[in-house]
């Protein structure tokens, strides 16, 4: 149906921009060349290797890592957390952050009367991201000192090991796996480890408290997540991501102008939908479950003892976490990027589409994180031993019967 | 694992304050809990000593400064007693609706900080929100919003402002209303539930025995309230009901809660008894003498508890001897027997619930 | 559970007029002139002074005969040349509150512990020892509770210098008199 | 000059491997030594991608970096140190 804006995909893209600019180099290379002799040679041989495989490959991938890096922090992860402090703002009264591109000193049109309490707040992140960044390192006397170092390194590298498997719509992705599901749900599960290496360097009684915590919460979260993902691939018989949107991109009922789409959730898989929802919540470590740094009895739980810009890894990259979980909902159950297609504008040769895949893709995701917000903020959190019950005698247990449906419906309409 | 101490405090989220509870864990199960306090001991008991009797007022009311009428009256009503003085009427009704003003505003701000405590960081803003308002009226009837310096030893420092009780009542019925959105809030939800529901219980032999007083000991289903069982000033001429748990158990965080809130409801019921019973005219304030000699003591319901004022005079301009006796710090000796066998979690859920005010506790 | 719920249906909540001169008159009964000066102060406020030997015993009875439950507050004077302890029991069932005085000589500030009676007890005689100085005999863990553990004095004792801060003299002390 | 990368990371692969698994021996931190479980783990799965089996690869993923958490557990819950002794009376 819809079309995706990065067409056919990341990296074709990516090598025309890559092309595009080594094209520049050679001509300016050997327009040097041809106006100093002596470097004619050398110059053109030097252009003839830029423009070959090796090189165009190797520069196609680190452009394309960069987009995608700053696609899913900058963008993203900032628009998120602005969206989580602004909302949660609104529901308790108060304006929330206000720092914004009006507020900065070289903005040109409002010298004088800088109103810097009447911006949007998108740039406040950006500002805390700084202050973090001159804000000096601690580690602990005590702590073991490179267990400490590495373990932001581990949870930062876990996460963005989600996002190489997680594709944005069908052009926008960084590799198309076979086995993608199972490649996220790996990559979020490597989780724990960093977390518990990080409370337990620390040599903290909070910390080593909120890594045990934190360790048995997404553990035994882990298992209704894999057994309800074990349930919907009885419907898809598909662990590639891309095929399980496909099979979800068709009406299931069509009601003259609207059809209802034929998404996961509209099918005997939404009790699986609502397990992997909360034990989505629960990887992500948001409020009903966010024990494992709960701040009233564990200060900051494993997150303790960092400070500085490695606080700021840690702290940051939940909210990918919870990008990453909504991401994952939103293409399992949710029909991902589809979405109907309303226009397309022709630009010459070129087919730009109104409403693209990725808008689509990341209203979806943006809505569920607004989801998350919103629980979060108004409930209490849970006692660490009633989650693991929740978990243990509640959520495996449908999960087993989700299963037993999924099969059932597979057994019945084949 | 071995069992081991984890200090909360003094420096933590959860003390609301300065003082350290200290609690074994077995895992995540407490075997003990030790409270250690004193971080915030001024020494008033001393420095009234030398300061005459009508300045006391001031350090009494920084005894907590969340609380600072009901602290004031109860000093005010032990050294009245210890003269011989008489209130005029309508000093006495001033001073009831001073207190009961204090004492919602006390309790918003408790029910602020339980928010957080159990991860509901939106309940603190509502509750701060709607102690706004308490806080204008009773700027509006002492001229600040804290350490208000009201209560005189032999009535209130000054009248109420015209129209004071058409102002209170918009006040106090918009914050009825509010009331419902805190009750969607916190008693609604389940989460809530799971949290408090048996949860630092604690039988209502023990609460006596360990002297826990006020919504604590009435969450165990004793009908005890100081302004009905020891009536003070004209508490006798209101109609209301003191916040009893009803149900068959109690005695845990939940009923500690409800009985805290709906004593919020009870509070503007008395007040609007009172702006009706208030008399317009009259002198709301009696010379006291300079010296005095003897003992007085005076026991008032203050918002955490049994606050208890003894003040001794040997014919001097000064007390000779003020002791003071918290509700807090007795409710803290009890603290082990309600954190036993709970989980660390729970910590915050108990204490939060108890109301813990550093002020007062370490005087 | 049901074994609490009588025990809570016994508290009415509400005073009983006259208690106090009734129970000033079993205390009379009963202690005689080990009873000394005992009155009723005020409604619901009844004043005797005791010797410190007999602290224990008259506790004894207030709590076990007279169902006084509640220790309300341990207060510990120094008068220069004795000490005094008030102890304010209080009934919950009828709100009648008993003021004891027990006297303590200067020289040897002792006395027995009520903590056996009322767990109450346990910080407020920690207070008083560590405020006043005055040792509770049978207290398990008689330590500094406000100060710090190494503080070496007991503040409140009249002897502990204060620093008079001149604002709080009044005009006519700076003038000589009283 | 062609360059065999798939023998290069194979190499490079069991040397970090060989490494690591010899360290969970010799380490005498029952922690660290469960870090380097995880290490040599790891590796391995990396050796069974260039093997071109994805599948069982994501599996040696998923299964014991889900294991070694219960190790970490383990070692922590049993083991003694130094923040979880009793506070002696000077340190009170």
């Amino acid at each position: 149906m819809s079309q995706p804006l990065v067409a056919p995909n990341l990296f074709e893209v990516c090598k025309v921009l890559t092309v595009a600019i080594l094209e520049l180099v050679r001509i300016i290379l050997e327009g040097l060349g041809n106006a100093i002799p002596p470097l004619h040679d050398p110059l053109f041989g030097l252009a003839a290797f830029l423009l070959g495989t090796f090189v165009v490959t190797v520069l196609t991938w680190i452009i394309a890592m960069t987009v995608i890096l700053l696609w899913v922090t900058l963008f993203n992860l900032l628009t998120v957390m602005w969206i989580e402090r602004k909302i949660y703002s609104r529901l308790q009264d108060r304006y929330g952050i206000m720092i914004s591109i009006w507020s900065l000193p070289l903005w040109p049109f409002n010298r004088g009367t800088r109103p810097t309490h009447k911006g949007t707040g998108y740039l406040q992140n950006v500002a805390d991201g700084v202050k973090l960044l001159q804000k000096e390192n601690l580690t602990p006397a005590t702590a073991d000192s490179a267990m400490f170092h590495i373990s932001p390194v581990l949870i930062a590298a876990s996460t963005l090991m989600i996002f190489v498997a997680l594709p944005w719509s069908s052009g926008f992705y960084v590799a198309r796996l076979e086995f993608g599901l199972l490649f996220v749900l790996a990559a979020f599960s490597l989780a724990p480890f960093g977390i518990l290496v990080a409370g337990w360097s620390a040599n903290n009684k909070y910390t080593l408290v909120g890594g045990l915590r934190a360790a048995a919460q997404l553990m035994s979260y882990g298992i209704p997540l894999i057994l309800a993902v074990i349930a919907l691939v009885f419907s898809t018989g598909s662990l590639n991501l891309f095929d399980i949107v496909q099979q979800q991109d068709r009406p299931l009922v069509e009601l003259g102008l609207f059809s209802i789409p034929a998404w996961y959730i509209f099918s005997p898989q939404a009790l699986g939908f609502v397990i992997f929802s909360v034990a989505i919540v629960a990887e992500m470590e948001r409020i009903p479950f966010d024990i494992p740094e709960a701040e009233a009895e564990l200060v900051e739980g494993w997150t303790t003892e960092y400070s500085g810009m490695r606080f700021g890894i840690v702290f940051g990259f939940k909210w990918l976490r919870m990008i990453a979980g909504s991401a994952l909902i939103a293409i399992l159950y949710l029909g991902g990027w589809s979405g109907p297609v309303f226009a397309i504008v022709y630009a010459g040769p070129v087919a730009i589409p109104i409403f693209p895949e990725e808008l689509y893709f990341l209203l979806k995701v943006w809505v569920l994180c607004l989801i998350f917000i919103w629980i979060s903020w108004s409930v209490p959190r849970i006692r660490i031993d009633q989650i693991l019950q929740i978990g243990w005698k509640r959520l495996v247990p449908y999960s087993l019967l989700a299963i037993l449906i999924g099969a059932g419906a597979r057994v019945v309409w084949g | 694992m071995p069992e081991f101490w984890v200090n909360m405090g003094p420096q933590h989220p959860m003390t609301h304050g300065l003082w350290n509870m200290r609690v074994k864990v077995d895992g995540e199960t407490i075997v003990d809990a030790e409270p250690e306090i004193g971080y915030l001991h001024r020494g008033y008991e001393k420095i009234m000593e030398v300061r005459e009797f009508q300045k006391n007022v001031v350090l009494t009311d920084r005894l907590c400064y969340v609380s600072s009428i009901t602290w004031s009256h109860a000093y005010c009503l032990a050294v009245e007693r210890m003269m011989g003085l008489e209130v005029p009427e309508r000093g006495q009704w001033l001073r009831l609706i001073s207190l009961e003003l204090q004492r919602i505003a006390s309790h918003l701000m408790w029910l602020a900080s339980y928010g957080p405590d159990l991860g509901l960081l939106t309940g603190l803003l509502w509750a701060l929100r709607e102690r706004e308002l308490f806080l204008d009226l009773i700027q509006l009837m002492s001229g600040a919003r804290m350490n208000q310096n009201y209560p005189r030893i032999g009535g209130v420092r000054n009248d109420i402002p015209e129209k004071f009780g058409a102002m209170s009542m918009r006040s106090i019925g918009h914050f009825l209303k509010k009331l419902k959105d805190y009750e969607a809030l916190f008693q609604d939800s389940k989460v809530f539930h799971l949290r408090t529901e048996g949860v630092g219980k604690i039988s209502s032999k023990d609460a006596i025995d360990w002297g826990v007083t006020g919504p604590n000991l009435r969450a165990c289903g004793v009908d005890v309230d100081l302004r009905r069982l020891d009536p003070y000033e004209t508490y006798e001429e209101v109609e209301f009901a003191p916040q009893v748990w009803k149900g068959a158990d109690g005695g845990d965080s939940y009923a500690r809660f409800v009985c805290r809130f709906n004593e919020l409801r009870e509070s503007c019921r008395i007040l609007e008894q009172a702006f009706d019973k208030v008399p317009s005219t009259g002198a709301y304030r009696v010379k006291p003498p300079r010296r005095a000699e003897g003992e007085g003591v005076a026991h008032t319901e203050d918002s955490r508890g049994e606050a208890l004022f003894y003040v001794c005079g040997d014919g001097d301009d000064r007390p000779y001897r003020v002791k003071i006796r918290s509700p807090v710090f007795c409710t803290m000796a009890a603290t082990p027997t309600l954190l036993r066998g709970n989980k660390l979690a729970d910590v915050v859920a108990i204490l939060g619930s108890v109301d813990v005010c550093v002020g007062e506790m370490d005087k | 559970m049901s074994a609490d719920t009588a025990v809570r249906a016994a508290y009415s909540g509400r005073p009983v007029p006259g208690v106090a001169e009734e129970i000033q008159a079993q205390l009379v009964a009963r202690f005689r002139d080990r009873l000394r000066n005992a009155k009723v102060l005020r409604p619901l406020l009844v004043h005797a002074e005791i010797d410190r030997k007999d602290l224990v015993e008259v506790c004894t009875y207030l709590k076990e005969a007279l169902a006084f439950e509640h220790l309300s507050c341990i207060s510990a004077v120094d008068w220069k040349d004795r000490f005094e302890c008030v102890y304010h029991v209080t009934n919950w069932h009828n709100g009648c509150q008993v003021q004891l005085n027990a006297r303590i000589p200067y020289d040897e500030p002792r006395i027995d512990s009520v903590i056996g009676l009322w767990h109450a007890a346990d910080y407020h005689e920690r207070e008083a020892w560590d405020l006043m100085g005055v040792v509770f005999e049978g207290h398990p863990k008689l330590e500094r509770i406000l100060l710090p553990k190494d503080f070496k004095f007991h503040p409140l004792r009249k002897d502990f210098a204060q620093e008079v801060d001149r604002q709080y003299i009044s005009r006519r002390k700076l003038k000589g008199g009283k | 000059m062609a360059v065999d990368w798939e023998l290069v990371a194979f190499v490079v692969l069991s040397a970090v491997e060989v490494i690591a698994s010899v360290l969970v021996v010799v380490n005498k931190r029952l922690v660290r030594a469960a870090f380097w479980l995880a290490v040599t783990l790891i590796t391995f799965g990396g050796i069974y991608l260039l093997f071109r089996s994805e599948f069982v690869f994501l599996i040696q993923i998923l299964v014991y970096a889900g294991a070694v958490p219960v190790l970490f557990l383990f070692g922590i819950m049993l083991t003694r140190r130094k923040i979880m002794d009793e506070p002696t009376s000077e340190e009170t």
